[in-house]
């Protein structure tokens, strides 16, 4: 297993976030997450990233204790977390937005080669490059977010929500670009969706959360069928 | 939080100030004075707790709003021949109206602005004395409040006389406040200082708390800065500089900005520290140097750790701390 | 005519250390989100290290370098020191937002009584290492000396200097994540701490320029009690407000109309009015519009 | 849907936030007594929606009716006086002040006495009768036990009840939940239901939720918002089986 959660539990304040919450992702595969508003899917991206803090359980990443130390030292082990709602800087310009990703690379070439790749991957983001992000559209600043996480050279990609307030026909290309870089890096990913049926058809297995803990688990061919998916957002 | 019945409250007041007189009675010539100076600084820590404790806004500048209210005092006096507790009066008054003005623009303005804005006026305003001959220059003005009436006796001095007053008024003001923070004014603005939508959402107007709580804090000031000029005799520029408004923030602090539970703690910090390392500093033998300095870097060390350590003063400290405990009351 | 040219020189001089003492507190500002009040006497410490090295060494760009490392090093171990410790402590609570202007008043309490303990007493005297007498046009005598154009021209190379490190190095670009989104700089892998140390000990440096420039640009005279320092933080907290708080550029702009104005209206108006005109200025700017000249709308109630 | 009946009436809403169309073209309506659901994904514009009824955002265009009469876009501060009350999302008290007093500042606008007369102490019939109102509406959510509490010191459950009761002791004719079951648990739930219906019989209710068991037992007609727009109102049955609704949540493909 290469990331490990073990009976995690997480607190905001008072409130209980994430409730023994446990699961493995094995290398190379795509995992959803999803359930509604409030079920604590961000919260726990967050507490994997090393932004938040846990209560209590285990999570490990290669061996990489990761509710130890600071968010930026689990970049450096290969983690790499897009967070919610478009994470770029928009005081910064395109290319700075990426330059940022690989900052604490020491080997400015490879850096620069990824870049190339990035640029390969998002045309788009290449035309803009020196332009400041606000200007950007909603789905190139979501390429532009991934972008900037896939500069560190991850093994693991952590992505909140990456279709969220975007159009039907972008979510179906961000879909799409994660499925690509996801073969062509061999990342394995954790998605949080809203969209649950987009996130699970691109997924292997999936997790559904419900109030802070895991409703069902299963492949994500099996939760495509299963009325709990429909529970956890529609109420029946 | 205990709630005294106000019945209680005007008799421990009264029997506060009986213990004032006793005290007076036994005490010598320099700790009179001291303890009125202690009454100034109850009075200007309390106007700093009613701004920056209840409605959260930072002034740098307290110590321009006494400034106001002593050449208030002292111009009502001179030109006007007011008697002492109409000149009192007009300080309150002229100094609630330079805040309220202050307040007008304050309540457009929030962290850092306020402070740099309320920071600028605290040096710019005395200079304003320079300006107009009235104000007597860089000499300023007298403030003599008179002998005491020949009826206390021979043995009543000045100084004595000085601390009657100066108790006086702090006691009174500071029944004033008790009152204002108990009543729904005190509750809104605490709810300011909380959040201001869910503020909002309930009803309050913040523009207009805010400026109350500007108007009001600068009135005591002003109190503050004519028992002040009393009690030195003169107002002029250099009585009223950056570091007297510094004085009284730290000593707000010290005493726990958000209750005036502690506010005899900040005062009689500010007028014992000076004496006791003085003190310190003469029996160990060190230079004239240290002994004038050490005072400001023991205050200012102990300013930095209880913002650090008891960002909500002792007294507050102890009551979360017995609240914890478990005890609902 | 003359008299005009002469107060606009003035002016843009006194406006350069503004500008200086501006970019020191945006630095400050933009790292974490602090108005550091005790910045006066940082620069007035830096300032009096420079003094001390000139005892040892007959030169006054050796003493600036060694008040600027100083003045560095100073500021970022007061990051390390208490502002790390303060906002960890105090980000909530009921006096959270008033904390760390206190925390910076105390300091500059502290600092203050401890360069008094030490250099107090005698006034202190840097002489300015170029002529502070004016150039001359024909008969007439500018105030304009060789000291001020290289006041001018230091201020120049130091904001190239650092627009350069701000906008190009990577270092600039951790500074300006860390500042704009501490939380993204992190996820960037971006050690946010310690590029808030590095913010803190250029606007140090910075500082101390500001200071010794200061001194340079009077009589040499100063004291542990000079109320230029405490004006000159005033002048530039207000630059710094009027440039918009974020910008170098603005920081920049701010002081050097700060004093052009001022020495416009020492000059044509009153000179008593010294200082009461940054004030009025500043309550101006304010009121007519609230984010600064450079800055953004909504920054204000920051 | 507009009749007579109408409480709340909100016209042909548009918010944008700089290129952003937050909201666009929001026709709701709340009637008298009625318990209306505003239900959608994330960042479809539910608590955009809410903040433009409460005056923290300004919307570009449309209109707001309450009781029938043009109320413009009103003050944040005026909506107590006009019969509106709303709870924050998540806690939204002032943890600094005790419970009771936290009740007693929904209930200012019942004050009758001004500064002169708490400058003398003169308050205390005032005071007494908002420590009443504030006593009342805390044993409507709860036993008044907690009243001297801290409001910093309560569970989470606890405060969301006092935050009730702080929209509850201004009488509201409309109150506005903004996700009050969020973070609750079963029994909590449970118990929010029955006061939901409880209340319902005295003033409108509208709530943002996304605890969907709670909208759909205990909502009369529920607004479907998604990207700013509402794409499906109705009945509860209707709403869950609409398949405009089912896509928006599910994902294109459901």
């Amino acid at each position: 297993m290469t990331l490990h959660v073990e009976n995690l539990t997480v607190h905001h304040g008072a409130i209980q976030a994430l409730t023994n919450v446990s699961f493995d992702v094995k290398e190379g595969e795509l995992t959803a997450v999803i359930g509604s508003n409030g079920a604590g899917k961000s919260t726990l991206l967050r507490t994997l990233s090393g932004l938040k803090s846990a209560s209590n359980g285990t999570a490990s990443w290669k061996g990489h204790n990761l509710l130890h130390g600071k968010a930026e030292s689990h970049v450096r082990h290969g983690v790499a977390h897009v967070s919610e709602g478009k994470s770029v800087i928009p005081e910064l310009t395109v290319e700075e937005n990426l330059d940022l990703g690989a900052l604490w690379r020491r080997n400015k070439n490879e850096s620069a080669s990824t870049k190339r790749e990035v640029f390969d991957l998002f045309p788009r983001l290449e035309e803009r490059r020196k332009q400041n992000t606000e200007t950007l559209s909603g789905g190139e600043r979501q390429m532009l977010a991934i972008g900037r996480a896939l500069m560190s050279k991850p093994e693991l990609l952590l992505l909140d929500e990456p279709s969220l307030g975007l159009a039907p026909l972008l979510v179906k290309q961000i879909f799409e670009a994660i499925v690509n870089v996801t073969k062509q890096y061999g990342l394995s990913v954790v998605l949080v969706e809203q969209n649950a049926m987009g996130a699970l058809a691109i997924a292997n297995s999936g997790i559904v959360l419900n109030l802070g803990t895991i409703a069902t688990t299963g492949s994500a061919q099996e939760l495509i069928s299963n009325p709990a998916v429909r529970a956890a957002y529609l109420g029946y | 939080m205990h709630k005294l019945s106000n019945k209680v409250r005007i008799l421990i007041f009264i029997v506060l100030g009986f213990l004032i007189y006793l005290l007076s009675n036994n005490v010598d010539e320099l700790r009179v004075y001291q303890g009125a100076q202690v009454a100034v600084f109850v009075v200007g820590i309390a106007s700093i707790i009613l701004l920056t404790g209840y409605s959260g806004q930072v002034s740098l500048g307290q110590g321009a709003l006494l400034g106001v209210g002593g050449y208030a005092a002292a111009l009502s006096h001179l030109h006007w021949h007011l008697p002492i507790p109409a000149t009192f009066a007009i300080a309150i008054l002229a100094a609630a109206g330079a805040g309220a003005l202050l307040g007008i623009a304050a309540a457009r303005l929030s962290g850092p602005y306020l402070a740099g804005a309320t920071l600028a006026l605290a040096v710019g305003l005395p200079s304003i004395a320079n300006q107009f001959t009235v104000l007597g220059g860089e000499q300023g003005l007298f403030f003599d409040v008179g002998f005491p009436p020949a009826s206390f006796g021979e043995d009543f001095t000045q100084y004595k006389w000085f601390f009657w007053i100066a108790s006086l008024a702090t006691l009174i003001a500071i029944f004033w406040l008790q009152n204002v923070m108990r009543s729904r004014y005190g509750r809104t603005w605490k709810a300011i200082r909380g959040s201001e939508v869910a503020a909002e959402l309930a009803g309050v107007n913040i523009a207009r708390a805010k400026i109350l709580a500007f108007t009001l804090s600068a009135g005591v000031a002003g109190l503050a800065g004519a028992l002040l000029a009393m009690t030195i005799g003169t107002v002029s520029p250099s009585a009223f500089p950056l570091a007297l408004s510094f004085s009284l923030l730290t000593g707000a602090v010290l005493s726990g900005v958000t209750t005036l539970g502690g506010v005899m703690i900040g005062a009689v910090t500010l007028v014992a520290i000076p004496e006791i390392v003085g003190t310190i500093v003469n029996r160990i033998g060190a230079t004239e140097a240290v002994a004038s300095n050490l005072p400001h870097i023991v205050v200012g060390t102990l300013l930095i750790l209880t913002v650090v350590f008891v960002p909500n003063g002792p007294v507050e400290q102890m009551r979360s701390r017995r609240l914890k405990k478990g005890s609902s009351l | 005519m003359f008299q005009l040219l002469n107060t606009l020189l003035i002016g843009i001089t006194s406006g350069a250390i503004y500008a200086l003492m501006a970019l020191s507190i945006v630095l400050v500002w933009r790292s974490t989100r602090v108005i550091n009040f005790a910045q006066a006497g940082q620069a007035l410490t830096s300032t009096f290290i420079g003094f001390q090295t000139l005892k040892y060494v007959d030169s006054f760009w050796v003493a600036l370098a060694v008040a600027m490392i100083a003045g560095a090093a100073i500021s970022a171990l007061i990051e390390i020191t208490l502002m790390r410790v303060l906002l960890k402590h105090s980000s909530s609570g009921a006096i959270a937002g008033v904390a760390p202007i206190i925390a910076t008043l105390g300091l500059l309490e502290v600092i203050q009584a401890t360069i008094t303990l030490i250099w107090g007493g005698a006034d202190s005297l840097i002489t300015p290492p170029l002529s502070n007498t004016g150039f001359t046009i024909g008969t007439n005598t500018l105030v304009f000396s060789p000291m001020k154009l290289a006041i001018i021209a230091i201020v120049g190379i130091l904001l190239v200097l650092l627009s350069l490190i701000v906008q190009k190095t990577s270092i600039g670009l951790s500074l300006r994540a860390a500042a704009f989104s501490p939380e993204l700089a992190r996820l960037a892998g971006v050690r946010v701490d310690a590029v808030r140390t590095a913010g803190w000990a250029l606007s140090g440096a910075t500082g101390a320029v500001a200071g010794l420039l200061l001194v340079a640009n009077g009589n040499g005279a100063f004291s542990t009690a000079s109320m230029e320092f405490s004006l000159l933080l005033i002048s530039g907290f207000i630059a710094a407000v009027i440039g918009g708080l974020e910008s170098l550029l603005g920081a920049v702009i701010g002081g050097l109309a700060l004093g052009i104005i001022t020495s416009f209206v020492l000059m044509y108006i009153s000179d008593s009015l010294f200082f009461i005109a940054p004030f009025v200025i500043l309550l101006l700017v304010l009121f007519i519009r609230p984010q600064g000249i450079l800055g953004k709308k909504g920054g204000r109630r920051a | 849907m507009s009749t007579n009946n109408a409480l709340l009436e909100a016209k042909d809403v548009n918010v944008a936030f700089g290129g952003l169309r937050a909201l666009s073209g929001v026709n709701l309506t709340v009637n008298n007594h009625e318990v209306v659901g505003l239900i959608g994904p994330n960042g479809a514009g539910k608590t955009t929606m809410f903040n433009t009824i409460c005056g923290i955002v300004t919307p570009d265009s449309g209109t707001l009716a309450f009781e029938g009469r043009d109320a413009g876009w009103p003050a944040t501060d005026q909506l107590a006086k006009l019969g509106i009350a709303r709870t924050l999302q998540g806690v939204g008290l002032f943890p600094e002040l005790s419970v009771i007093e936290n009740v007693m500042l929904g209930a200012q606008k019942f004050a009758r006495t001004g500064l002169l007369s708490a400058s003398f102490g003169l308050n205390t019939r005032d005071e007494k009768d908002l420590r009443d109102r504030a006593h009342y509406a805390l044993e409507r959510v709860y036993s008044a036990s907690i009243s001297a509490n801290r409001a910093g010191s309560l569970s989470y459950p606890d405060s969301k009840r006092v935050a009730i009761a702080r929209a509850l002791v201004s009488h509201p004719k409309l109150l506005l939940l903004d996700e009050p079951a969020g973070g609750l648990g079963a029994q909590d739930i449970e118990w929010l239901n029955r006061l939901i219906s409880d209340l319902s019989g005295e003033m409108s209710i509208l709530i943002v939720e996304h605890h969907m068991d709670v909208v759909m037992s205990v909502c009369d007609r529920i607004y479907v918002l998604n990207f700013g727009e509402v794409i499906s109102s109705g009945t509860p049955d209707f709403v869950r089986n609409d398949p405009a609704v089912i896509t928006a949540y599910l994902g294109a493909d459901a």
